[in-house]
């Protein structure tokens, strides 16, 4: 079935007798070619790629709980490609790129918005570092702006840019930078998948891995053993907990990430603003609720919730850029699980495992790479090759020497 | 969060900062043969376990003991804390 | 007027307010939304889809039709609620989201459109042609979603935090809440009592119930009146404890001036962290309906809600004292609201009853076995459709409730995750027994709503949780209750062709849980996202359970199988400005100060945050038109004469013990142990990883003590790296270590005018190069006999000193340093000419110690000691960091004049540019009054075999690319002659 | 008075010539320039001493005798305080007392604001409610401790039921301030 508006009146004047399924609820095969392990986005969009783009037919995703259950359905949506480092930023505008043509890739709306990401600068040094970055965004095909304070102040005029701690100087601005609707990116891809032919499995939590001789046969699963000549792991937050079940220690931690959302409220925030002095970032949904979010809580966390010093600690940030939500009330929080890798950077690679590979590793930031680590995640799965923009998110970049660390606070993963 | 300092008895969480596992006390021993490929180890690798979790925090705005806390992931709760010196030193 | 007998609002205390412009009188203890309906008023706002007109639906924090914006100007308040707005004189509010006047609300039309909008619509649709959607279909929708809206003025108002401990925890102050807290009182536990209402009671005011055969008002006052005498009780009304967090931490919100017209001195909101040995849920219960068609219209509300605003505040609910009033109800409770109405004498059509055998308890009409499957009234509701035994007939009513059952308040029971357990004889979800440690659910919340039940249960509750913390409480004299007949059945929503609303505010109807079915958007999660259901600002208090109740039907499975949803904290809505705690603007976080920033102020200082740091970015002077005559000014006076900087920013760590030397050894790259008393060495530190972590310098002082200085950045750091270092590396070292930085004002004097200076201030010491040469260190007295620390480094690479002194003395030394030095041309310099004199020198600095460099890309590889193990040397050996080739270098542009951005990219001239062929980037670029032009500092790929050659600097960002010829990262005195005359 | 060591002129903590003190209501607070402060750590396996006489206090208390007072700080370490001899070089006397141990000088590291009640212990804990993490009832006098005061790092010190000094790092000193005076006024309101 296609969606369409031309679908959505016909529906509308015949009673929507004729919507079907978006996807179906098959039990699981004996064996599959490729099982992917983790039905958020990027489990979704690796079996999504893997069907449409690389031809896999025989292909399984496991879900633990519903689909979308973990970061894919409790984060705060943005999608942006203002990266640094060399090993980063083509991936990711490579997931921008992706976005912008996932609506038609997957025939379902996933209300990808390009409104823009605005960060803010607050110091000189701030701004060479900012200007290094945006330049570096140039330079691999994206786009970046640097605003001036007055450039700033006339896109945005409710920033406390003066009356403020740390005054507001100016920004670096992504225009194509923007969100997208969490849970319509899950689902495009899931119908996309589940018409070519992916079983997506809800409710079959991986049990364990059954290996000999050094290769893995498939996975034990609440549903029983189910066999597979490639199972890629796609459990971000869980990656720790489920890897130990293949013996591997990983150079992760797992945290808590909060996320905020407000009660609905008439347009008043255009894009995506980030605070360069405190933890908070802020965009506006659809709805119209402010969604926003700051640092992780700090500590190794399994729990799915937080605690309030980081709610202060976000708010205070949010009133100190800009006072004038202080009206507005919180609705809604949430604590999601996120990989903390010791670089902050993410891992899309082999293991030591034959047919056993990683997708992982995302720190807070996996949402606005659900596309790219979906395609290139299928690429390693179907060629053994890593796709060339995912050359350096390999395992064994940390004992060589060659971390990606954007922020240089080293192998502490709540720093980064 | 309320952490059972072995000293002063349960203090706000606010006060201290938290480092990560414990065995971070536990350097390799830098003559080794493979000392290289133990320190790549000791500094990048994790347990990361969904449950019980022996952690370095820092009582950074109280007393400034390292405390080792031993802590539930999946529910928070706290098993115990000591310092970070008595169990180095317990040990050695 | 429908203002009934009775009720706890004072009626000697009129206010006036205005509703839409149009001005109301109600009375104090009555509610935004009690006044309306005293008035006449039904119509209160506007759905969110549909833009339907709705009425208020409840009389509590659920509601989820009354929403007004309050309040004008800065003070606007977007959605909210009126049931809970506690009337005050003056008020004002105006409905929301609807284009138009209210009664006529042009965005109706979407009503029409209904059909279109069916659950998830959106996502099929608006994809083509791409680019629309952010011009056209988006923005569309952003302006029609939303419900209220800010004023976009800053908040004027004043927030206040603080914490607070007590033994037990009362949240809410019903029957089971006043019971726990009176039993916890007597015993002399410290206790807190919470609730969100601005009165005590609960339920307990809102129904007829008698106590002791009186009106429960009574009751309540009198131990109301006991808890206020106990000093170990703090009663906190008007407070919401909205989150619980781990080990027994509340967050709760009290609204301290929300009542009045404005907040005058006092704070309008606190936020309490709550920290409870024991706590007992007694947050009550949230009534729920049964969805029939157009079940929403305004006049339409939970019966318990119409027994509350009879009862409590005297109001009724239809909009004329004749208009009829009918109950709608699967069990007994709803008889109990016929019955109060009749009591206040209010006109009663009758009860319908979803049972057969339905009971009759009162001088009403009982519609036995019977429905309502229909209503009529455009704003207002005025007919309702009565089906028995498949016969309908018509009936005019004014106001409609409806009685679905009661849903304990699970909510915090579940902020850790912990799901609520079905009950099949309450036909609700009760609390899940692992929900938070030591919290017990009582009364209402604990499935235990008859009065008499949840005044035991409370009681009960308080007594065990005290008892676990050893505090004996002895059971107090509860007063004689009944408990109200709770029998019913499960009848969860009328089926029928027409829309039947479910969720209220996001305008979810049955028919769209069907469609999220037949989707397969069955798991419960999906199905909220799918429709939006239980996503309003009620976070679905009126819905959840009946939403789950349909799909249950769909599926054919039991409720606890289809599903429970989380909760998660916010209870209610909390304002964003009272988590942020008050204190923002140029308060957001506290100012360091250095010791002579107030000298600094008097000469004009411009300063600039340098982390907490306040600090002089430069000292304009009459006539100097822009910053740049400034800082050149103080750098060539530096260069030439003697400059004066404020550097005590920089971390100073006192390490004593006899094993400092080798403690040292082991946090430093390089060798310290070596260093001689009276002698200062440059450090470098490294992560254990390898990499670059901080410079500084390390003198000592003493046989065993030692003087560390860090950079400002990394002060607090690379303490705590050193504690670590001290208590769980090598315990078994004898040292100690303290921070000083705040005890000493440290001012560097530089230029080769720098000993004539001091030489006027010291007492009696030898500053000749030959007594105390670069790289000294030294105790002394200055200025007839104050100590002071001396130490002989530079970081400008001209002569110079850095002069420590206990830190109330700061101000008056460097004042004293101008008055001696005035003759020398002495001149206060700011983080502006420091930062040049740097650049100029080639050291390294925040934008080359980032975090990502090493040693040997700062050249200071060498200073990464083979002989001894250090924390990172190791590491730092890898493979990836040794091949990294890229060498700090200067950069001179071909014109001089024309400026070099940092953070501009490095190419080969003629090569192409893109991430592949980058070499590197300009990491600082200042212009150089001692150059008299630009330069840089930059990293380059193969840089150090590369003095001389042409590259270019590219800044796309800006549309520049210049042209820049490689040099010697030190621009001024490369050999270092000057600081060591 | 003791006599001035040099001919420079101090100011305080808050920048003036004259230590500050303000009152609010039942609350006065005031700078003390005049408190000198030095902290003692002792080296390994050293015996307890007892610098001057004044035995040191266990765990999260403080003691005081005459014009000296000392709280704990950390295991083995302490803060010794000398009243109105902020002038002096007191880290050397305390050094001379207790050669073996490690002492810093610590009185400009510190600015001192007493806090006096006249309505004895409800106004100063109304206060501590308001800034501090600390349960009062279980702090009352002869306990102190460090704690977190709206993002500065302070030391608390229950003097007496009526009587509470909070220290905070100089350089915050204004900030310091600030906290405590908004409080105070919102108190009295």
């Amino acid at each position: 079935m296609k969606f369409s508006g031309f679908k959505v009146v016909k529906e509308a004047l015949t009673g929507h007798k004729g919507w079907r399924p978006l996807w179906r609820n098959p039990d699981p095969k004996p064996a599959y070619d490729i099982v992917i392990v983790g039905g958020g986005g990027h489990g979704l969009a690796t079996a999504f790629y893997l069907a449409k783009t690389f031809g896999a037919l025989n292909v399984a995703v496991l879900e633990k709980g519903w689909i979308g259950s973990g970061n894919a359905g409790r984060n705060t949506t943005i999608i942006r490609s203002n990266y640094l480092l060399p090993g980063n930023q083509p991936f990711y505008e490579f997931s921008m790129k992706l976005w912008e043509t996932l609506e038609q890739d997957t025939n379902f709306n996933s209300m990808v918005s390009q409104r823009g990401i605005i960060n803010l600068i607050h110091t000189d040094g701030q701004r060479d570092a900012y200007r290094r970055r945006g330049n570096a965004m140039r330079l691999s095909g994206a786009d970046a702006r640097l605003l001036s304070r007055d450039e700033l102040k006339k896109m945005v005029p409710f920033l406390n840019c003066d009356n403020a701690r740390f005054p507001i100087k100016g920004g670096l601005m992504q225009p194509r930078a923007g969100t997208a609707r969490h849970d319509g990116v899950v689902w495009g891809y899931a119908r996309g998948a589940d018409m070519r032919g992916v079983d997506i499995i809800q409710n079959c939590e991986v049990t364990g891995f059954r290996i000999e001789d050094g290769r893995v046969l498939g996975v034990e699963t609440s549903k029983g053993f189910i066999g597979a000549k490639k199972v890629g792991v796609s459990v971000a937050g869980s990656s720790g907990r489920v890897m130990s079940m293949a013996g591997m220690r990983l150079p992760i931690e797992s945290h808590a990430l909060q996320a905020f959302v407000s009660e609905g409220l008439k347009p008043t925030i255009p894009g995506v603003i980030t605070f360069g002095a405190g933890h908070f970032y802020v965009s506006q949904s659809d709805k119209g609720g402010l969604v926003f979010g700051g640092d992780i809580d700090g500590y190794n966390s399994y729990a799915q919730r937080g605690n309030l010093p980081v709610v202060e600690d976000v708010l205070e940030g949010g009133m100190a850029l800009m006072p004038m939500i202080g009206r507005a009330r919180l609705l809604r929080s949430w604590g999601g699980l996120v990989d903390m890798s010791m670089d902050g950077s993410p891992i899309i690679d082999k293991t030591d495992i034959d047919g056993l590979y990683f997708n992982g590793a995302w720190c807070y930031g996996g949402f606005k790479a659900t596309p790219a680590a979906g395609y290139t995640f299928a690429h390693l799965l179907a060629t053994d090759r890593p796709h060339e923009t995912v050359t350096a998110f390999r395992f064994d970049r940390f004992n060589r020497g060659y971390v990606i660390d954007e922020k240089g606070v080293g192998a502490q993963p709540n720093l980064h | 969060m309320l952490i059972p300092h072995p000293l002063l008895g349960l203090r706000d969480s606010q006060e201290f900062t938290y480092f990560g596992d414990a065995s971070l006390m536990w350097r390799p021993d830098p003559e080794a043969p493979e000392a290289e490929a133990a320190f790549c180890e000791y500094v990048f690798l994790r347990d990361n376990p969904a449950g019980v979790h022996r952690e370095l925090w820092f009582h950074e705005q109280g007393d400034r003991s390292w405390l080792v806390v031993t802590r539930d992931t999946t529910t928070h709760e706290i098993l115990g804390a000591e310092l970070a010196s008595d169990v180095k030193g317990a040990a050695q | 007027m429908t203002r009934l007998s009775g009720g706890l609002i004072d009626r000697s205390r009129p206010l006036n307010f205005t509703f839409n412009g149009i001005s109301y009188t109600g009375f104090e203890g009555d509610t935004l939304a009690s006044a309306l309906l005293a008035n006449g008023v039904q119509l209160m706002g506007r759905s969110f889809k549909y833009h339907r007109p709705r009425g208020v639906f409840a009389a509590g924090s659920e509601e989820p039709n009354a929403m007004v914006e309050l309040r004008t100007g800065a003070r606007q308040e977007p959605n909210t609620r009126a049931t809970v707005t506690e009337l005050f004189e003056g008020l004002t509010a105006r409905s929301q989201n609807h284009m138009g006047p209210l009664h006529r609300d042009f965005l109706a039309v979407n009503d029409l459109l209904s059909p279109f909008f069916a659950a998830g619509f959106y996502y099929k649709t608006f994809m083509w042609p791409k680019a629309f959607w952010e011009k056209l279909y988006e923005p569309a929708i952003r302006k029609a979603a939303g419900l209220g809206s800010l004023s976009m003025l800053p908040d004027p108002d004043d927030y206040d935090k603080g914490f607070l401990h007590c033994d037990l925890l009362v949240i809410g102050a019903g029957a089971a809440g006043l019971a726990a807290a009176l039993a916890a009182g007597r015993a002399g536990a410290e206790v807190i009592l919470a609730d969100e209402d601005f009165a005590l009671g609960g339920r307990l005011v809102m129904e007829g119930d008698l106590l002791d055969e009186a009106l429960a008002t009574g009751w309540v006052a009198t131990v109301k009146a006991e808890l206020e005498s106990l000093p170990n009780v703090r009663i906190m009304t008007r407070t919401t404890v909205f989150g619980v967090y781990d080990h027994g931490i509340f967050g709760a919100v009290e609204r301290v001036s929300d009542h009045l017209p404005t907040p005058g001195d006092k704070v309008r909101q606190t936020l309490w962290r709550i920290t409870a040995k024991r706590t007992v849920l007694a947050a009550g219960a949230t009534e729920r309906h049964m969805p029939f068609a157009d079940n929403d219209r305004p006049g339409v509300m939970l019966a318990g809600a119409m027994r509350a605003y009879a009862n409590r505040w005297a109001a009724s609910p239809v909009k004329r004292d004749d208009d009829a009033i009918a109950i709608f109800t699967n069990g007994d409770d709803g008889h109990r609201t016929a019955l109060d109405l009749i009591a206040k004498g209010a006109k009663v059509l009758g009860v319908i009853d979803t049972r057969e055998t339905a009971p009759k308890f009162g001088d009403y009409e009982v519609f036995a076995g019977a429905t309502v499957t229909g209503t009529k009234g455009r704003l207002g509701l005025t007919s309702i459709e009565i089906t028995r035994g498949g016969r309908s007939e018509w009936h005019s009513v004014g106001a409609l409730g409806i009685a679905g059952g009661w849903n304990p308040n699970v909510h915090l029971a579940s902020h850790h995750r912990g799901r609520p357990v079905w009950n099949e004889r309450l036909l609700a979800f009760v609390p899940s027994p692992d929900g938070p440690k030591g919290l017990i659910p009582a009364g209402a919340a604990a499935g235990k709503g008859g009065t008499a039940e949840a005044l035991e249960d409370g009681m009960a509750a308080a007594i065990k949780a005290l008892a676990e913390l050893e505090i004996s409480a002895a059971e107090i004299s509860l007063p004689k209750a009944e408990n109200a007949s709770a029998e019913q059945v499960a009848f969860w929503h009328v089926p029928g062709q027409k829309r039947a609303w479910v969720d209220f505010q996001n305008d979810v109807t049955v028919k769209d849980i069907a469609l999220a079915h037949r989707e397969n958007m069955t798991p419960v999660e999906h199905l909220k996202r799918w429709t939006t259901l239980g996503m309003a600002t009620d976070q679905g208090k009126t819905s959840n359970v009946s939403a789950l109740a349909v799909m249950a039907e769909l599926t054919g499975k039991s409720i606890p199988e289809t599903g429970t949803t989380m909760f998660r904290p916010p209870y209610t809505g909390v304002s964003l400005a009272v988590l942020g705690g008050g204190d923002s603007g140029p308060l957001f976080r506290p100012r360091r100060l250095t010791p002579t920033h107030h000298w600094a102020a008097a000469q004009g200082a411009e300063f600039v945050e340098v982390g907490p740091w306040m600090r002089a970015q430069y000292f304009p002077r009459k006539g100097e038109m822009q910053w740049r005559e400034s800082v050149d000014r103080e750098v060539l006076a530096v260069r030439a004469g003697v400059g004066l900087c404020d550097v005590t920013t920089l971390g100073k760590i006192d390490v004593q013990g006899p094993d400092a030397g080798e403690f040292l050894n082991r946090i430093y790259a390089n060798m310290m142990g070596t260093l001689k008393v009276g002698k200062v060495r440059y450090g470098l530190m490294l992560r254990e990883d390898g990499h670059a972590y901080d410079d500084g310098t390390c003198a000592r002082m003493g046989e065993d003590h030692y003087v560390v200085t860090t950079t400002t950045a990394n002060a607090g750091l690379v303490y705590r790296q050193m504690e670590f270092a001290h208590q769980c590396l090598w315990p078994d070292l004898d040292v100690q270590l303290i921070s000083t930085t705040d005890a000493w004002a440290q001012i560097a004097v530089a230029g080769p005018k720098s000993r004539a200076l001091l030489s006027r201030i010291v007492d009696d010491f030898d500053l000749s190069n030959e007594a105390f040469p670069f790289m000294s260190c030294a105790a002394l007295t200055i200025c007839n006999g104050l100590r002071a620390r001396l130490f002989r480094i530079s970081f400008s690479g001209e002569l110079a000193y850095e002069l420590a002194v206990p830190a109330r003395y700061g101000h008056a030394l460097m004042a004293r340093l101008m008055e001696m030095g005035a003759d020398l041309g002495v001149t206060p310099y700011g983080t502006e000419a420091l930062a040049v004199l740097r650049i100029e020198k080639g050291h390294a600095a925040g934008a080359e110690l980032n975090g990502q460099t090493t040693a040997q890309m700062l050249g200071l590889g060498k200073m990464v000691s083979v002989k001894k193990d250090s924390i990172g040397a190791v590491m730092s050996r890898r493979e990836g960091l040794a091949a990294d080739t890229r060498r700090l270098v200067g950069f001179r542009s071909a014109d001089p004049q024309t400026q070099i951005m940092a953070g501009s990219h490095l190419f080969p001239e003629g090569a192409e540019q893109n991430m592949a062929t980058d070499q590197g980037w300009i990491t600082s670029a200042c212009y150089s009054p001692h150059m008299k032009g630009y330069i840089a500092l930059g990293l380059l790929e193969d840089g150090a075999a590369r003095l001389g050659e042409v590259v270019v600097a590219a800044n796309p960002l800006e549309g520049q690319a210049m042209k820049l010829e490689v040099v010697s990262a030190h621009f001024v005195d490369p050999e270092g002659g000057r600081l060591r005359d | 008075m003791i006599e001035p060591v040099t001919d420079l002129a101090p100011i305080t903590a808050l920048g003036g010539t004259v230590p500050r003190s303000e009152i609010f209501g039942a609350l006065t607070l005031s700078e003390n320039a005049g408190l000198a402060l030095a902290s003692l750590a002792l080296r390994k396996d050293q015996e307890m001493p007892k610098p001057f006489g004044l035995p040191l206090p266990e765990v999260g208390k403080a003691v005081s005798m005459g014009g000296l007072a000392a709280f704990w700080t950390g295991r083995g370490q302490w803060m010794i305080e000398a009243a109105g001899r902020g002038e002096t070089d007191f880290a050397a006397a305390l050094k001379a007392e207790v050669p073996k141990a490690c002492v810093s000088e610590q009185t400009d590291g510190w600015v001192a604001f007493d806090i006096a009640s006249t309505q004895g212990a409800a106004p100063i804990e109304a206060l501590m409610a308001r800034l501090v993490n600390l349960d009062s009832t279980g702090f009352g006098p002869g306990c102190a401790t460090r704690t977190g005061l709206e993002h500065m790092s302070v030391f608390v010190i229950r003097r007496s039921e009526d009587r509470l000094t909070v220290m905070g790092m100089r350089t915050f000193a204004d900030a310091l301030w600030h906290a405590l005076a908004v409080t105070a006024r919102r108190l009295d309101d």
